[in-house]
C-alpha cells in the first residue's frame, strides 16, 4: 500500500475514533454527574440513556442560528471554527498505539511521527485560545467578552507552566517526539518502579495535570464560562451548531490532553512489569496497545469528570495568583531539580 | 411598657414633642411633629435611657378611609346616608410610622409623623439610619411622599415612569388605574 | 434624582469602566433579581440592585382580604419557607385581638418553622454552592428539603405554599406518622450537613471564594438594619427567639451561632450550625408536644369572621432570613385596613452595593447567594 | 463598607488544595458507587431520589393533599352540596361561583339538603389551591383530591364545572384516593370572653329561587369605584 493511503485511513481512522470518544464522553459527564449526586441522569434516549448525545447532536443540528445584531460576521463565525480545529489537528502527533504489521510493512499507529512532536503540540494547543476570544469578542456581548478575556489570561498564564512541565519530560527522556517518549517508558528503574513518566516527575505531573485542567477550561479553572457568573462567558450568544463545535471541541481538547498524559506519564500503551508484546502477534498487539492506551485514556477522561463534579470554582484573581506564584516557580524548581539528578546521574 | 411610655414622655415630653401617644396591645407608639422628626429620633437614639438604636421599617398609611370607616356603624346599602363630620379640621391624610427597636433593651417603639396632603415632604432618616433608604424609597413610590435629604429618591419597585401611586386609598383596584388616576407631579 | 449609576461615579474614569447588566434574567440571580454593575475590568466600582420584578401588590392585596384569606398569600412571600410567614401575619393578628393561643398550637408552629428553616438554609446553602461552582452539595441538599417539604405535605397537603395554621391556632394535629418520619429524617439531615462540610469547608478553593469576600462590620449591620444570619455572621447576638421570645421559644435549649468577619465564609457556618440548632429544637419541641394530652385544643376560640378591633400592632418573629415583621392596623371591619410586611432580606439587600463595592464580579455572586434574597419576600 | 478581613491561617492541609479535594473526591466516589448500584436493581424507583415519574406512579401523595377539587356525594349518594356559598366568599382567588336551586319534590335521592347548587363553577386558573373553602364548607361537600395533573390545553379545559367536578369525585371513589373525613381541630373549651362581637349575626339573606353569591369584595368595587369617578 502506497504511504500516503495508509496516512489517509489513519487520519480518518483516528478523526472517527477522538469524535466518538467526545460523544460517549457527554453522556458519561452527565451520567455521572447524576450519579454522583444521587440522581439519574439522561436515561430516556435509548438504553441506559446512550443515545443522549446523538439526540443533543440532532437538535443541535437542526437548531436555529441566530446572528446577534451588532455581532461581527467574520469573527463570530470563525470563533467556534478556530476552536475545534486545533483540537482536532492537535492530534496529528499523538500516538495512539504502538505498531502494528501488515503484509511485512510496519505502521505505526501515529497520524505523524515528527521529531518535534511536542513543541507541534504545545503550539496547536495555544492557538485554541483564538477561537474564544474571537468568538467572544464578535459576540458583542459583555459576558461573552469578559470569558474571552478570562480565558486568554488563564491560556496565557499556564501554557507556562505546562511548557515547564513538559521541558523536564523532556530532560527526562531526552527527546521532543512523543513516539519515542512513549517507547522509553518501558520497563523498569530503580528496580521495582515502572519507567513511567509519573514516577519520574512526580511534582513534574501534578503540575502538568493541574495546568491541563486550566487549558481545557474545567473546573476548578472554568471561568470562562462560569455559568453563574458570567451566564456562559465566550459561548453565551452562540446556538446551534456554532455552539456544537465549541461544546465538541471541548471534548475534543480533553481527550486530546488525556492521550498526552498518558503518552508522556503514564507509560503509554505499556503495562508494569510485563511485556505482553512478546506473547502476542504483531497485528493483535497493535490493537492491544491501542486498547491499553485508552483504557488509560478513558480514566483520566473519568478524572475530569469526577472533579468537575466535587470541587468549586476558582475566582479570576486566584487563578492567576496560583498559576504565576505557586505553579511556575514549581515548575522551575521542578525543572532545576530534574537538570541536577541527570547532571548528577550522567 | 408603662415604665417605657414614663421614659419616653420624659425624654420627649418637656421639648414639646410629643403630639400623642397611643397604646394598642402592648406597641407603644409616639406621634411627633413632622417638622422636628429629626430632633426626636436623635434623642430616642442617643437618650441613654431609651437608646432606641436599630430602625427596623418605615413605611407609610394612607388615612383615606380611616376616620370615616371609624365612626359610623354600617348602614344598610342603598341607603343613602351623611357621614357626619367631626369638628375641627380632618387630620392629616397620610402617616408615616417608624419602628424602632432597643437592642439593648429589647423595646420597641413606633414613632408616627402625619403628614397632609398638601404638604408631602418629611425629613428623611438616612442620616442617622441607612435602613431607612429603601424603605423610604418605597414610600416614595407607593405613597408619594417626599423624604427630604434622601440620597436617591427614586421609585422602587414600579417603574420610573409609573404616573400613580399604587398604595394610597383612592387608587382603583380594577383595570389600569394609573391611567385614570393620575397624580404623578402634581 | 433618575441618575444613571455610571454618573455617580468618578466622571474622569468614565472610558474606562463598563456598565454590566446583570439580570434579571441570570442564571445566578435568583428569579427576579438585577444588579446593575459598574466595573472597572473584573472589579466592582458600583453595584445598584434593581428590584420590583416580582412586585405582585402584596400589601395592597392584604388590604383588600380578610384576615384569613390573607393567609395563603403570605406563603407567596419568601416561598423558600412559607411558614415562617403564614406564622408571623398569625401572630400579629393574635395580638391585635388579643388571642392567647394554645400551648400545643404554639408547639406544632414551633416544630413547623423550625422545619422550614432547615428547608431554606439548605436552599440558600445549596445554592451558594451551586453559584460558586460546587454543584454537587446542593443536590445532597436538596433531596433532604424534599424529605422536609413530604412532612409538610403529610401535615395539610401542601408542599411549598403550605397555608400553614389559622389566626388563633392551627388547622390540623401533626400527622400520625410524623414521629417515625422525623426519625428518619433527622440522622439524613445531619449526615447531608456533615457531607456539604466536607465538600467545602475546608476545601481550599472554597475558604478562598469566601473568607474575606463582601465581610461587613457589625455597627455598619445594624446600621442598615441587617437581621437573622447574616447579622449574626458579622458578630452580632442577636436572634428574635432569644431576645424576644415568641411560641414558647424560652423553654428550648439552643445556641445562636455567631460568626466573626460577616463574610460569605461566616454566613455560610451561621446557617450550617443553625440547622444543627433548629434539629435540636424540634426534638425539644417534639417532647413537649408529646406530654401534652391527645386531645389538648389546638386552637383558640375565634369568631368566624375575624373582625379585630380598631388599632395597629407590630408582631415579628425570627424567620430563615431575620426579622419577619407583619404590621398590621384595624379599622374594626374584617378587612385589615393596612398591612405592613417588613422583609428581612429586604433590608439586607439594600447594602448591596456597600457589600460588594471594591470585589469581583465573582464576589458579587457569592455575596447575592449567601444573603438568601428571595425575591417574593424582597419584592412582595 | 466592605471591609478587609484578616485572613484566617490555613492549616498545611488546607493550603495544598490536594489533600481536602482528595476528600471530597472520595465522597463523591462513595455516592457514585452507591447509585450505580442502585441503578442496577430492579424496579421503576431505584436510585432514591429519582421517581421516573409518568411511568412510576408508585409515590404516595399524602391523603389530604390539595389537588384537583371534587364535589361529593354522601354515603346515599346524594350531592353534599348545599349551595350556602361560604366557599365563594372564603376563596382568597375569587374562583368559585355557586348558583342555588331548590330541591323539588321528588328529588330527595339525588340531594341531601333542601338547597342544592344548580351550577358550581371552579376557575382552575385562578384557584391557588390554598384549601380555604374545603375548611369553610358546613357540610364536607367540596374538597381537595388528590389528583394533580393538571395541565390542560386550552382554558376551557381548565374550567371545572358541576358535572365535572362530580366525575373526579366519582374516579377518585373508584381509585380509593377520597380524602378522609375531616378531624374537627379541639378548640379551646371555655370561651374568653370575645374580644368583638363576631358578625355572626349577620345572616345571609336567602332569596327564593337562584341567586348569584356575588363576590366578597364586589361592594367594596364599586365603593372605591364611585369615589374615584368624582
Amino acid at each position: 500500500m502506497e504511504g500516503w493511503v495508509i496516512a489517509i485511513i489513519k487520519v480518518v481512522f483516528i478523526w472517527v475514533w477522538v469524535l466518538l470518544i467526545a460523544t460517549v464522553m457527554t453522556w458519561v459527564e452527565r451520567r455521572g454527574a447524576a450519579m454522583m449526586q444521587d440522581r439519574l441522569g439522561p436515561n430516556r434516549a435509548g438504553p441506559f440513556g446512550l443515545f443522549q448525545p446523538l439526540a443533543d447532536g440532532i437538535k443541535l443540528f437542526t437548531k436555529e442560528e441566530v446572528l446577534p445584531k451588532k455581532a461581527h460576521k467574520v469573527l463570530w463565525n470563525l470563533g467556534p471554527l478556530l476552536f475545534a480545529l486545533p483540537a482536532f489537528s492537535a492530534y496529528a502527533v499523538v500516538p495512539f498505539g504502538d505498531k502494528i504489521i501488515l503484509g511485512g510493512k510496519e505502521i505505526i499507529l501515529q497520524v505523524s511521527d515528527v521529531n518535534i512532536g511536542f513543541l507541534y503540540v504545545l503550539a496547536i494547543g495555544s492557538l485554541a485560545v483564538y477561537g474564544i476570544v474571537l468568538g467572544g469578542w464578535g459576540s458583542n456581548n459583555k459576558f461573552s467578552i469578559l470569558g474571552g478575556l478570562r480565558s486568554t489570561a488563564q491560556l496565557i498564564s499556564y501554557e507556562v507552566p505546562l511548557g515547564l512541565a513538559l521541558l523536564a519530560v523532556v530532560f527526562v527522556y531526552g527527546s521532543f517526539s512523543l513516539r519515542d517518549i512513549a517507547l522509553a517508558q518501558q520497563g523498569t528503574f530503580l528496580g521495582f518502579l515502572p519507567n513511567w513518566g509519573v514516577f519520574k516527575q512526580p511534582l513534574g505531573f501534578i503540575l502538568y495535570m493541574v495546568a491541563i485542567y486550566a487549558e481545557a477550561n474545567r473546573v476548578p479553572f472554568d471561568l470562562p464560562e462560569a455559568e453563574s457568573e458570567i451566564v456562559a462567558g465566550y459561548h453565551t450568544e452562540y446556538g446551534s451548531m456554532e455552539l456544537g463545535l465549541y461544546l465538541f471541541g471541548e471534548y475534543v481538547n480533553l481527550v486530546t490532553l488525556s492521550t498526552l498524559v498518558v503518552v508522556l506519564y503514564f507509560g503509554a500503551w505499556h503495562i508494569p512489569y510485563i511485556d505482553i508484546s512478546k506473547f502476542l502477534g504483531p497485528v493483535s498487539w497493535g490493537i492491544v496497545s491501542f486498547l491499553i492506551l485508552y483504557l488509560k485514556v478513558a480514566f483520566f477522561l473519568w478524572l475530569f469528570v469526577w472533579v468537575r463534579w466535587t470541587i468549586p470554582r476558582f475566582r479570576y484573581d486566584q487563578v492567576m495568583g496560583l498559576g504565576w506564584k505557586a505553579l511556575i516557580p514549581l515548575a522551575l524548581f521542578n525543572l532545576f531539580i530534574t537538570a541536577l539528578f541527570i547532571q548528577l546521574s550522567a | 411598657m408603662e415604665d417605657l411610655r414614663e421614659r419616653v414622655e420624659k425624654c420627649l415630653g418637656p421639648k414639646g414633642l410629643v403630639v400623642a401617644m397611643t397604646e394598642c396591645r402592648g406597641d407603644l407608639s409616639v406621634e411627633v411633629p413632622k417638622a422636628r422628626l429629626l430632633d426626636v429620633m436623635h434623642l430616642l437614639k442617643d437618650t441613654p435611657d431609651l437608646e432606641f438604636d436599630f430602625l427596623s421599617d418605615v413605611f407609610g398609611v394612607d388615612n383615606l378611609a380611616f376616620y370615616e370607616k371609624q365612626k359610623p356603624k354600617k348602614k344598610p346599602e342603598g341607603e343613602e346616608t351623611e357621614v357626619k363630620k367631626e369638628k375641627g379640621p380632618p387630620p392629616p391624610r397620610f402617616e408615616v410610622i417608624y419602628l424602632l427597636l432597643s437592642l439593648k433593651r429589647t423595646e420597641r417603639l413606633q414613632v408616627k409623623v402625619r403628614v397632609a396632603e398638601d404638604d408631602m415632604e418629611v425629613d428623611s432618616v438616612t442620616s442617622i439610619w441607612k435602613a431607612a433608604t429603601w424603605p423610604e424609597r418605597e414610600a416614595f413610590d407607593m405613597f408619594g411622599l417626599r423624604f427630604k435629604g434622601h440620597p436617591n429618591l427614586k421609585r422602587l419597585l414600579m417603574w420610573d415612569e409609573f404616573p400613580a401611586y399604587p398604595l394610597r386609598k383612592d387608587y382603583p383596584l380594577e383595570g389600569r388605574g394609573e391611567e385614570r388616576h393620575l397624580v404623578y407631579g402634581e | 434624582m433618575n441618575q444613571d449609576p455610571v454618573s455617580q461615579v468618578d466622571q474622569e474614569r468614565l472610558g474606562e469602566l463598563v456598565t454590566i447588566n446583570i439580570g434579571p434574567s441570570h442564571p445566578a440571580m435568583h428569579g427576579t433579581l438585577r444588579v446593575i454593575t459598574v466595573t472597572d475590568g473584573e472589579t466592582i466600582v458600583k453595584a445598584e440592585p434593581e428590584i420590583g420584578y416580582l412586585h405582585r401588590g402584596v400589601e395592597k392585596l392584604g388590604e383588600n382580604l380578610t384576615y384569613h384569606q390573607f393567609i395563603p398569600i403570605t406563603d407567596r412571600l419568601n416561598y423558600c419557607s412559607a411558614i415562617p410567614n403564614n406564622v408571623s401575619y398569625e401572630m400579629a393578628v393574635e395580638k391585635l385581638m388579643g388571642i392567647e393561643v394554645p400551648e400545643k398550637a404554639q408547639l406544632i408552629r414551633v416544630i413547623m418553622m423550625e422545619l422550614a428553616r432547615i428547608a431554606d438554609h439548605e436552599v440558600c446553602v445549596g445554592i451558594l454552592g451551586v453559584d460558586l461552582g460546587a454543584f454537587t452539595p446542593f443536590f445532597y441538599l436538596i433531596i433532604q428539603r424534599e424529605e422536609i417539604y413530604e412532612i409538610f405535605e403529610w401535615y395539610n397537603g401542601a408542599r411549598l405554599t403550605n397555608t400553614f395554621g389559622r389566626i388563633g391556632g392551627v388547622d390540623a394535629d401533626l400527622p400520625d406518622d410524623f414521629e417515625e418520619r422525623w426519625r428518619e429524617l433527622k440522622p439524613n439531615l445531619r449526615k447531608a450537613n456533615e457531607e456539604t462540610e466536607k465538600l467545602l469547608t475546608h476545601n481550599r478553593i472554597w475558604m478562598d471564594r469566601t473568607i474575606g469576600v463582601s465581610a461587613f462590620s457589625p455597627e455598619d449591620a445594624l446600621n442598615w438594619g441587617f437581621t437573622g444570619p447574616c447579622l449574626r455572621a458579622c458578630g452580632v447576638k442577636r436572634d428574635l427567639r432569644k431576645d424576644e421570645p415568641y411560641c414558647m421559644y424560652d423553654q428550648f435549649d439552643f445556641n445562636i451561632p455567631v460568626g466573626e468577619h460577616g463574610d460569605v465564609f461566616d454566613r455560610y457556618k451561621v446557617r450550617m450550625i443553625e440547622m444543627e440548632e433548629s434539629i435540636k429544637i424540634i426534638d425539644q419541641a417534639y417532647k413537649l408536644y408529646k406530654e401534652m394530652p391527645a386531645d389538648a385544643p389546638l386552637k383558640a376560640r375565634v369568631p368566624k369572621v375575624i373582625k379585630p378591633p380598631a388599632g395597629e400592632v407590630y408582631s415579628a418573629l425570627e424567620s430563615p432570613n431575620g426579622e419577619l415583621g407583619f404590621f398590621v392596623r384595624s379599622d374594626g371591619s374584617d378587612k385589615a385596613y393596612r398591612i405592613r410586611i417588613r422583609p428581612p432580606c429586604y433590608m439586607i439587600y439594600q447594602a448591596f452595593n456597600d457589600l460588594v463595592k471594591g470585589g469581583m464580579v465573582a464576589d458579587l455572586i457569592a455575596c447575592i447567594s449567601s444573603l438568601n434574597v428571595v425575591a417574593g419576600e424582597l419584592d412582595r | 463598607m466592605a471591609r478587609p478581613v484578616v485572613k484566617k491561617k490555613y492549616t498545611l492541609g488546607e493550603r495544598i488544595y490536594l489533600l481536602e479535594i482528595l476528600k471530597g473526591m472520595a465522597l463523591t466516589w462513595k455516592h457514585f458507587v452507591f447509585n450505580v448500584k442502585a441503578s442496577f436493581r430492579p424496579g421503576p424507583h431505584t436510585v432514591p431520589t429519582c421517581w421516573q415519574y409518568p411511568e412510576d406512579r408508585t409515590r404516595e401523595i399524602s391523603p389530604v393533599y390539595r389537588g384537583l377539587h371534587m364535589l361529593c356525594l354522601d354515603e346515599k349518594g346524594r350531592e353534599k352540596c348545599i349551595a350556602c356559598g361560604t366557599c365563594a366568599k372564603t376563596c382568597p382567588a375569587h374562583c368559585i361561583t355557586v348558583k342555588k336551586g331548590k330541591r323539588k319534590e321528588g328529588e330527595e335521592d339525588k340531594y341531601a339538603g333542601k338547597m342544592y347548587c344548580a351550577s358550581f363553577d371552579i376557575d382552575l386558573l385562578h384557584c391557588i389551591f390554598c384549601g380555604l373553602c374545603q375548611e369553610a364548607c358546613p357540610k364536607e361537600a367540596i374538597v381537595l383530591g388528590r389528583e394533580f395533573e393538571l395541565a390542560q390545553y386550552t382554558r376551557e379545559e381548565c374550567h371545572l364545572d358541576k358535572q365535572k367536578l362530580l366525575a373526579n369525585y366519582r374516579k377518585a371513589k373508584e381509585e380509593g384516593k377520597l380524602r378522609p373525613p375531616r378531624k374537627a381541630v379541639p378548640v379551646v373549651p371555655a370561651p374568653p370572653k370575645p374580644e368583638v362581637k363576631g358578625a355572626s349575626s349577620k345572616a345571609t339573606e336567602v332569596k327564593k329561587g337562584q341567586v348569584e353569591v356575588k363576590k366578597a369584595t364586589k361592594k367594596a368595587k364599586n365603593a372605591e369605584k364611585a369615589k374615584s369617578g368624582d
